[in-house]
């Protein structure tokens, strides 16, 4: 388990051995949606955001 | 009745199709002539809408339309500018309840949603609220129905700026509630029922695009939150307004009676006694009514602005027909007479 | 219009005084001579009923009724039998919503309620639901309109006595479920919303008086239990029927079409697709129409029989605007052509 | 604690599957090692339960599972029994939600559902709810959480049948009325915010599937009708039973208190005073209680009984943690101590 | 427990004197040894509170007080200043849930309410939220728990002056959304069930008294807003904030980890995927937690801070409990570890 | 416009000219969903429920 930083909040994001780049996970103090870039080193970036349409 | 007019409703599946739909079946001009959906295709109204299962009408394609006087089109964003072209062969009028072409220019349709394709319209559209614009409304071609929160919003700050009392520099808060139906009818995991039920949830914290509506009418930047709430019809917005100088009550109301006197669809209520003192939602469910009411914290030289309508109605399907009417030479409150219920629970 | 005719509301402050108000507001051929409240005496309509605050009317004293072509009285029950006379007095038809005149004899009000003072009114009194006495109320003085829960009932039944499936010594259970606004504007601790708010609570389990009414008019004894829901309008009862020999589907369509195909407020909803297959209360919210549906269990041989209606209208102020429409020779439809709305909420 | 057990919630992100990792995470004895879903691998739990936003522990995938003292599946009908070597692999004591092991033959499951792939687990598998089935928990390896609706008809008709009041040939009438989450958290367009608000709405009017559980475990046939109505959580219950013999107020005590006076999560509610006279969803929402009642109905020779539960806790999730604490030799009350709240809206 | 707590609950008929007695029952470290009420003297807990059926407690005398360790009084604004010395002497440490001793000085009571009859106590008083007041309340003999709507915004804004991003002088505008239990068991007309439910209903346009507490602990003047929505259990506030200057959204993370990472009751939920983005009331219904988010709107100048809490709880009892355990040195969570549900519907 | 009669409740339906084999349609009466099993002359049979899944 390594961990990295939230982009977001600045929070701690544990992560898995297994990481993958292109997933997607979210940081457990925030919320936020982050991909992951690079996994070695790790580096995580805010993942693209699902806009939901809310009818206007 | 020989002037009977025909109307079709391209997308009459949808929420504010059926309301379009509900409004034009009682309507004394209109008779409808075509209702479409692809997903429903064939089938009766009333298999999706339960208050039509009295018609004798069924959905059809809507790339099959038929030639109308009027044409509603009640679709998402960016589908009418696609179809403009068909719809005004379709019909002389074409009232749009969409956000294709309520702004003036394609730059605010550029900065706010994903630019436009058909610009050139934008010039001849009209906003369709008539307490705003209803001297451009008789005759025109394309009427562009406002946004349910904008409209709330406009029509609880415009006294303001027609008695002087805001200029369009001052600071102004809108903190807007609304209901279900206003994501239409197609939603995703947050609007199940499980998930939505009981909600007072910040759903456009910031950056809402019906700012740019208020911003082309009023002339004035909006600080604008939406939060979603429990109920199903409705939009209620309340402004916290900052004016320069000192205004009175009494001000309040000479600037609200001016306006709105002699709307037929505008409510002022603002304090009083029993258990309905200021606008409430609930108070306009299913009517093309307005409600504003307003109050005076000297405290903190404030004004309090409350505005409640149906998003369904005076938001949307209710607002269409009023300017439909307008700009057909009806009159102005045909089919539009329905005041409301007491009491009514959470619509 | 030559022709209007002269209505007041006794008990105008209550949930089915402010419905009939509103009724004959936009009904074509009544105008409102006087809606009375001692609790609101002088205050204006509007001050109670958010949605009549366009009329220009002060509520006023009971004491004091003027003379009018109809009279509708919605005072609680035991109310109108003390001033029978007075109301006969003041107008040629009293259309009362209360239980005082719905059932046939003293005794019944003996065994049901706590007896009766002026039982010689009893005999003269017509049933106002049409479905089920259509041809008494023309030219009736006094007429009694339903209960809520028993019209919910009766309407849902009687086709499968009209049509032979039932006798009267079949099994039959009936559980309703209602809204707040049945229990009427004036509410203890059980009424408050923090108590009422998302129950479904027994509130009748047995002894429902409504089941007077049932019996006197289908000849049934039903097993009658009643809960509260968190709705505010609508009335809905599922009648479990315990037929004698085997029913089909198509023997129970022919019963309800034969019944109610020219009904002009009755709709059938058995089946078939979309998300209202069944007769559901907000599906009728604000309107006179009842919906019936029916489903058939082989392997229980039972038939399953909803039923579901608006408490305030089918249910109370929009029977009695019916019967009085019947009654007085009008359209039978005046004043009550409102279909409903969708989607709506909890209304 | 040294004797913490470990547990896994295949289909973690469901509803019965959230309310599974909410009362393990405060269970004394158990620790959640795994949850699965494959939507949300890799994601949070808190991303889905916002009331599990403190628990530092992520979704995996469902064919991954770890070895564990205990697995829960929370997973929609014919998925456990796909699995359930692979479930039995990975656990000692298996507690599955869906109704895959519930009924005890495959006929069963041929006439009331599409049949069964291993039906030589039906046998050893043993049905959850420890007050009809407490004493062949202990020690199984293979456990069925009971239906809620069936569990909310069991609880309150099994008194009854234990005292002799009932035998199996008699009639009775079950009446439903349930929250949306019954439905689970993958809804269509019924169950929508808008369209799903506020409704009385008759959603399995004959042929429910709960009847074979019913039948199973009380030898009755029942005429079973369900209704979805404006709650989320929540299952209520009036049967409307016919006995043979007459039966008194004192000898429904009688049956009532023999049966549950002793069982922890039973409450009694039958008349009394105040707001909360018979059993109420809301009164028990968000506890593992069950909570009956009745009444008699000499006129029609009916009993009526009322039985509520939340169908996420006594109805799915508690009930299976209940059952687990039993078959483990655990406290039976560990982890489903908490006793509701007043006062609550719908929750 | 040889150190088991006393404690007496002075209003436990009321809303928040039935939540303190259902925390302390389950709290480890208290037993209830009386609660009051005049108007169901000599009753069972359970009959006012049926989530409390099981506990063999009935209603005494508030007049007749026993010596306690602690004593919560959960009764309206006015009672315990007259009894305060009566409250003292019964108990070493006073947890008062009222306004009455929130506010320092008595000119704040001159300026807010009616004044006070006993300022010499208002020196001494300790305000109960520890996450403003931790320090101060270990010994404490008085404390006064906060109102909820002062909570919810005092927790809101709180880190932004403690970094220092506000100081005092900016505009605020606080607009607030509650639910029905914030106006206590006893309601009017406005709040019957028919009447209440459904709304977005402005009911303190101006001048509500928690502004007196959130000026004294923030030294800010605040404009504040509430409204009635649709809710039983709930407050959220929408704080929009005009900072000085420009800040990030990474400043705003900053503040809030700073001032809430290390607090066990507050969770930030800001942004992020799924339905919970954003604090909301039904995520903490039932428990003691705040939730606290916001958003920069660069456009505006604006932040947008949202908080929410449940009114009963984190607003009033779970915070006086919460204040208990810290002024008498117990562990912080002690019978406050309920994290909340999911899902839920309108609680 | 010919007419069919509902198979389900007896009611007429009215098909349209251009009526094709499999449509679905719903009857206007009782709401049933239609299948046209032949168009010449039209013949209407129940179409198969999509049966929800309301979890149990
Ligand atoms: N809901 C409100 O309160 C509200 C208020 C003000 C303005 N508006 C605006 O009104 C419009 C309709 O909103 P709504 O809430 O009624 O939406 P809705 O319930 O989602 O309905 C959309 C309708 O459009 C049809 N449709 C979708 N895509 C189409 C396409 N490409 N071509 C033709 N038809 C298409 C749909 O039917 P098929 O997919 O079956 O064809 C459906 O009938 C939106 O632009 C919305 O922003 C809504
Ligand atoms: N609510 C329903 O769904 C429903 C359905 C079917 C039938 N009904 C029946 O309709 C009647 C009215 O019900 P509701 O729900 O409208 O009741 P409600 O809301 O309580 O209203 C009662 C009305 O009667 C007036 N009133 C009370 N006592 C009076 C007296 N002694 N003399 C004169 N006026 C009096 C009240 O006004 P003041 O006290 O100010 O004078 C008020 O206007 C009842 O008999 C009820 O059983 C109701
Ligand atoms: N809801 C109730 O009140 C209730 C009451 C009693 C019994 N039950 C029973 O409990 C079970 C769960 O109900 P629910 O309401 O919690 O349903 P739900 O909310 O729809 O959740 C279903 C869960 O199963 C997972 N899942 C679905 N298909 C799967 C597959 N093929 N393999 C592995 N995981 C799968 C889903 O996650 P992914 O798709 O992300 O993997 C999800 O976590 C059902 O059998 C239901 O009948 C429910
Ligand atoms: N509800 C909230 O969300 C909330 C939040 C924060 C703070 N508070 C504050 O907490 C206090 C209680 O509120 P609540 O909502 O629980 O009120 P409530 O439901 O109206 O309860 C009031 C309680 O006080 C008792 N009481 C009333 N007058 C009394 C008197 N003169 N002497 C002794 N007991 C008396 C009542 O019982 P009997 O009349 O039977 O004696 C009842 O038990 C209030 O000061 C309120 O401002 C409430
Ligand atoms: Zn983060
Ligand atoms: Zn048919």
């Amino acid at each position: 388990m390594t961990e990295a930083e939230c982009v977001e909040c600045g929070g701690d994001v544990a992560l898995s051995d297994d990481l993958e780049t292109g997933e997607i996970i979210d940081c457990g103090t925030c919320g936020a949606e982050l991909e992951v870039i690079d996994v070695n080193p790790p580096v995580l970036d805010r993942a693209p955001e699902l806009e939901e349409d809310w009818g206007e | 009745m020989t002037n009977t007019l025909s109307a079709a409703v391209v997308g009459g599946s949808g929420f504010t199709g059926g309301e379009l739909l509900r409004l034009l079946d009682t309507h004394p001009e209109f008779e409808i002539a075509q209702a479409t959906s692809r997903e429903y295709d064939k089938k009766t109204l009333g298999s999706v809408h339960p208050n039509l299962r009295h018609l004798d009408v069924r959905f059809s394609d809507p790339t099959d339309l038929e030639s109308v006087d009027v044409l509603f089109a009640a679709t998402p964003h960016g589908v009418s500018m696609q179809h403009i072209d068909t719809f005004q062969d379709a019909a002389d009028t074409v009232v749009d309840l969409s956000a294709d072409f309520r702004l003036n220019s394609e730059e605010q349709y550029d900065e706010w949603y994903d630019g436009h394709t058909c610009p050139e319209y934008l010039e001849k559209s009209e906003y369709a609220l008539p307490e705003i614009n209803r001297e451009n409304l008789p005759g025109a071609d394309l009427i562009a129905s406002g946004g349910c929160n904008a409209t709330a919003t406009i029509l609880g700050l415009k006294p303001l700026f027609d008695a002087g009392i805001l200029e369009g520099d001052e600071q102004v808060v809108v903190d807007v509630k609304v209901g279900s139906s206003e994501g239409g009818a197609s939603g995703g995991k947050a609007s199940s029922h499980a998930e939505r039920s009981g909600v007072v949830r910040p759903y456009a914290p910031t950056g809402h695009r019906h700012e740019a509506e208020i911003e082309q009418f009023l002339g004035l930047d909006v600080s604008f939150t939406v939060h979603a709430v429990d109920m199903v019809r409705g939009a209620s917005a309340t402004c916290h307004v900052f004016p320069d100088g000192p205004v009175s009550k009494g001000d309040m109301w000479g600037a609200y009676r001016e306006s709105y006197e002699d709307e037929p669809f505008m409510r002022m209520v603002a304090g009083g006694g029993g258990v309905y003192r200021y606008p409430e939602p609930k108070a306009v469910a299913g009517t093309n009514f307005g409600e504003v009411g307003f109050e005076v914290d000297p405290s903190n030289k404030r004004l309090v602005v409350f505005s409640a309508i149906d998003n369904m109605m005076k938001g949307s399907a209710g607002q269409a027909v009023h300017a439909a009417n307008v700009a057909l030479g009806l009159e102005e409150t045909a089919g539009l007479d329905f005041a409301g219920f007491h009491p009514i629970g959470a619509p």
